[in-house]
């Protein structure tokens, strides 16, 4: 069935709440964000917070020790800041002191990434820095049936899952937060990102695998989220320069699909990364370090944000990685 | 209040509105990008509390910085061309409305939500042993009131004593969520319990403002430790441009169908009892309803609140402001408005 | 309060203190790692809140979590095998001493100073959703009452109603800091001023924490939401084992010696002004004389202090806990001993 | 003079503090932590905080913007989880949001690592962590020379750094946390790391620049803190078995000191990455990818903990890199 991305989560949590009294939601004005799930569920399953994610965020940690299984919402990754003890200290390592006996199976579900100009503190992505947490799983759909999928597996997963969704595939978001209902303004919004077929009757993704969006054989594109569609965009203009490129989505980060990624670096012997997070000690890192590990010889280029996401539009298309930029270091690794 | 204090403080106020509605003015013209905060509706809290201020004191300043920033001084065309992004913007077009920072001013703003409480903590250490006698303020809403940072904040700075003022303009809402529906307690009383004294104030009157934030500020500055202001206002142009709620109160038939339909769907699918399904809906009505009250029963607007005290002064003082804003906002756009 | 509920009580203290010092005498003999924070002196407050507690509430712990989890009932032996890092142990020996996992009984604990209101607020949830009746509640020192989560904490409970208990063991200490040095305001107020009801109680006597806990928590599981409790009690061993205070205080000459010279080194090299070295060397000094002197002229053991109400069934209650104790942990150690 | 690890740092900051009145210290405990600077200094400059990390590593972000120079302590780095924000969307972003016109000249001091028994909530590192956030530097000692040179660099840096002191390096902590007094428990404590010569007079060690500590050919081991004597050790042995292995102590994580690192893979063409930090988006993968990045081929290896630190000594030990550890890895390296 079509679905925007959006509408596509919603079926996901809709159809597992239906299914498990446990499942509840809360988070800021998820009274309005969710008004749906709301009119269905009742206030006893959709609730709001106050502004103290570090309360609500531990508090989840709680409920879900204590048999719930709650959705939180952090409205935007970028608050994670405030309160990332619940994850790094608690939900994440529940399970290891316990000696396994204790599990946390929650779901933290924030809105990520840029390209609407808001700049840096609302815009970043931070999934490198989540996935650096040993005991988390972070996963970050491309597409609505991958938004369906990762979020039915991520809120049957008995481990704390960091569902994040892109804003500029997420149509309620750029309307709040990009475009405030004006139609003088554009985004690059990627199509098949924004809506798409979402296979009936709905079925998990499995979380840490990752799927071949392209196949070629002279450079594998690795990446995920928005970025994803850009590196088609990419790959489509290398195709008509005769140069064959395989486009991974890895949509979960953390755990990684190693496979996957080793298996395109031997076919390909050649791997760019396209990352949205900053690209220093994250995501890019990691795939360099596990191909490195492998012994398989490749070559390796990278291309990410280095700083903090500039306000301006124009500055902020400089900062993150776009079609042309994909293509310019794809056709540079091949080069080299 | 003597009159020319008044028609000072009526007259900042005109300036920050007048900046706003030019800032509002772009953005509809889809040149500003982005979400933006409006402080419409906060004018009197703002230059009540600025109006004390002096070379050397610093501002913490929340999602909605414009306001303190024009009337603390700053300059309207390097603020204007920020908002537009550009290179020449007080921050080269690099921060943006959430992120404005004027060091001259001593003053920086944060779109994280109670941030401005540690800043303004750290703003009045250094006040205190580099410069006596200055204070810091910051600003932030009642939604920031349950924020760690901000409760924590308020805690160390009475334990540092240290010259500051939390100025909290309480419009009721967080986005929207009604404050009230998710917070504890009465917020003057829970400054108290901090240990400072606290004023609540009427925040659409500039003068009593004023008065307040006088005795706050004086005794900052003698040594004698933070407080607390509470300035009840109202956001004339909700949470931020194109706020959903007030899209719905604008044209309720094109928003409703839109909503109404994936709504009747909901209800009518398997889930919760009916009477929590009741409760759902209403809880959704009750927000947009309260909004819509709002809006119909109350005439919140300080610019005439506090201008109603100056008569026909006010309007003459409106039009200066405004001629003067609108100069220098065409300054930062000219010759670049095809841009 | 009747004798046989306060021998009850009594008895739970005795196991927890027999625990505890078994665990200092493991830690001293080098099998037990890390800091181990005892809860000795907290004995009243924990037993009198324990004591009402049933099947399906929870209780979220702070980093002397020991007592509570022997007053409700754990596995000793399994408790002491965890604390000597044992793979038998309650958590396989992954969580040690500041965290203490039992699934059973719905508790854990964190060394993450606050967390376990947070941790509080979520298994009041679950109550609420899962359990109706049951409560949770949660345990921390006067100094987590400035550590923002914790204050969130204190909001949330009371915005969403929960059965929840707050119960704040005030030492009056965070590890070498006397906490009203960084505190501001009294702390039942400011649990007040988030809207709940308060108490504040002697900590050293069971019974007058039983009678509060015993208002709060039936209140919590009628459906009233959450409260605080604020119980004065002292730790009969400092922060932790070894605390550097203690140390000091134990052996004044050879610590001094250690101290003493880089010190007053420090105070003449060039610096601040005479006045404020003074000010500092104040500071340190008063901070050893106040633990001095809180250690000389106080009797805060609330073993003696609510065990004189019983009179000699006291000594032959705390006998039997003890030689329960010992023998659980006897058979921890058991054909280990050499490890 | 020889100094122990602690000395070095007190000595930096008290020096620094003679010289600038604007340096202050503050944190929690620090009254006695501090004693010697708060005698010396006065409570003015020395200042006890509550356990309010959040408002107060906020404070010293709004006080280096308003003129002061604050050494503010976050006791161990673990619990940065609580207050994230202050680095990750406030001092970070200063620079960057205010187009370089404002800037934050202050030092977050912290003490990191394991190895005495503490278990996973007290004996992280995080460097990793904050490496990947762009605008804040991370320096990480490895003895009393380059802590002393660190603390100095760190202070006069006018932009934000995160000072990391390894437990196992200073006494007074080891002696808190670890043996607290106690003469029957024992420590795998690197004498060259806990004391030290420190040049005299006093100066600064620049900010992302590494230092080779024992130079080869086979094989570099770039590593840094407790780890690098774990890797002198290991490169004894190796030494024993015919094989030169090369020893680079990073000491600053961000910025890396990418052209030491390459000529350290050119030279041995094999790179192993020892960390104490948690192994996966950290450290490893960032020298993965600037080697991968630049070309020169070079096989590559790392260990570090997977995992949340376990509680009993034994089970630590298996967790965190030890000197075997590092020989078997380097062995193994060479055999591939
Ligand atoms: C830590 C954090 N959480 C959430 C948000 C999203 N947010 C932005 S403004 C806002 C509401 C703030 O309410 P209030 O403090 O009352 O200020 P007002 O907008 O009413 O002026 C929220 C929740 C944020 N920016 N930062
Ligand atoms: C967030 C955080 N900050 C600091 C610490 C270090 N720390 C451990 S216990 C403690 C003192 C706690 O004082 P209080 O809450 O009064 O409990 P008490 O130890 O007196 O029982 C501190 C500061 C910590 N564990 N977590
Ligand atoms: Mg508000
Ligand atoms: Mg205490």
């Amino acid at each position: 069935m079509r679905m925007t991305f959006s509408q596509a989560i919603e079926e996901a949590i809709a159809y597992a709440m239906a299914q498990d009294e446990r499942v509840i939601v809360f988070g800021e004005d998820v009274h309005l964000l969710r008004m749906n799930l709301l009119a269905r569920f009742g206030p006893q399953r959709v609730m709001n917070t106050p502004i103290s994610e570090s309360a609500f965020l531990g508090a989840a940690v709680g409920a879900a020790m204590a048999g719930l299984r709650p959705i939180v919402e952090v409205m935007l990754v970028d608050f994670i800041g405030v309160c990332l003890d619940a994850l790094l200290n608690q939900a994440a390592k529940v399970e290891a002191f316990s000696g396994g006996r204790w599990r946390v199976p929650m779901v933290v579900r924030a809105s990520c990434g840029g390209g609407y100009g808001d700049a840096g503190q609302h815009e970043q992505c931070l999934w490198g820095l989540l996935a650096g947490i040993p005991g988390l799983a972070v996963v970050v759909p491309s597409n609505p049936a991958d938004a369906c999928g990762l979020m039915l597996a991520s809120i049957l997963n008995n481990s704390p899952v960091v569902f994040l969704e892109h804003k500029l595939l997420s149509d309620y978001w750029l309307l709040y937060l990009g475009s405030g209902g004006r139609k003088n303004v554009s985004f690059d919004v990627p199509s098949d990102g924004a809506e798409g077929e979402v296979p009936l009757p709905l079925s998990a993704v499995p979380i840490g695998s990752a799927k071949v969006r392209r196949a070629g054989k002279d450079i594998a594109i690795i990446t995920l989220g928005v970025s994803v569609h850009r590196a088609l965009e990419a790959a489509e203009k290398l195709w008509g320069r005769g140069i064959e490129a395989e486009v991974i989505d890895l949509r979960s980060v953390s755990p990684l699909d190693s496979e996957a990624i080793l298996s395109a670096a031997a076919k390909t012997r050649r791997v760019l990364v396209v990352d949205e997070d900053y690209l220093g000690f994250g995501l890019s890192g990691e795939v360099a370090a596990i191909i490195s590990s492998s012994g398989i010889q490749s070559s390796f280029a990278r291309i990410g944000p280095l700083q903090a996401i500039p306000y301006a539009r124009h500055l902020e298309d400089e900062v993150l990685p776009g079609a042309d930029d994909i293509f310019r270091a794809a056709f540079d690794l091949i080069q080299r | 209040m003597d009159e020319i204090k008044l028609e000072k403080l009526y007259s900042q106020m005109a300036r920050m509105r007048s900046f706003e509605l030019a800032a509002s003015d772009l953005w509809q013209r889809g040149m500003i990008s982005g979400e933006l905060h409006l402080g419409t509706g906060e004018e009197a809290v703002v230059a009540g509390v600025v109006a004390h201020l002096v070379e050397g004191d610093a501002m913490a300043l929340d999602h909605r910085s414009t306001p303190p920033l024009v009337a603390r001084g700053a300059d309207i065309k390097l603020l204007a061309s920020e908002l537009l992004g550009w290179q020449d913007g007080i921050c080269r077009g690099r921060g943006g409305h959430m992120h404005l920072f004027v060091p001259d001013l001593l003053s920086a703003s944060s779109g994280i939500v109670g941030s401005s409480g540690p800043l303004g903590v750290g703003f009045a250490l250094a006040a205190s042993r580099l410069r006596p006698g200055k204070v810091a303020v910051c600003f932030f809403g009642e939604g920031a009131m349950n924020q760690g940072m901000m409760l924590e904040s308020l805690n160390l700075a009475v334990s540092w004593k240290l010259p500051l003022v939390f100025v909290c303009k309480d419009n009721g809402w967080a986005i929207t969520t009604r404050s009230k529906d998710v917070t504890s307690g009465r917020l003057e009383r829970r400054a108290r319990a901090f240990g400072m004294p606290s004023w609540r104030v009427n925040g659409l009157r500039a003068d009593k403002v004023w008065e307040a934030s006088r005795r706050a500020i004086s005794r900052a500055r003698a040594g004698g430790g933070p407080a607390f202001i509470l300035a009840r206002c109202t956001h004339l142009d909700g949470h931020f441009l194109g706020d959903p709620l007030l899209r719905v109160l604008e044209d309720p038939v094109g928003q409703m169908r839109e909503i109404g339909e994936p709504l009747i769907k909901s209800v009518a699918s398997e889930g919760a009892t009916w009477k929590e399904k009741v409760a759902g809906l209403g809880s959704i009505g009750k927000t947009i309803s309260v909004v819509a009250l709002e809006r119909r029963l109350r005439k919140l607007d300080p610019l005439e609140v506090t201008g109603k005290l100056l008569g026909d002064k006010a309007l003459e003082l409106r039009a200066e402001a405004e001629s003067e804003i609108e100069a220098e906002v065409a300054k930062a756009l000219k010759g670049r408005e095809g841009l």
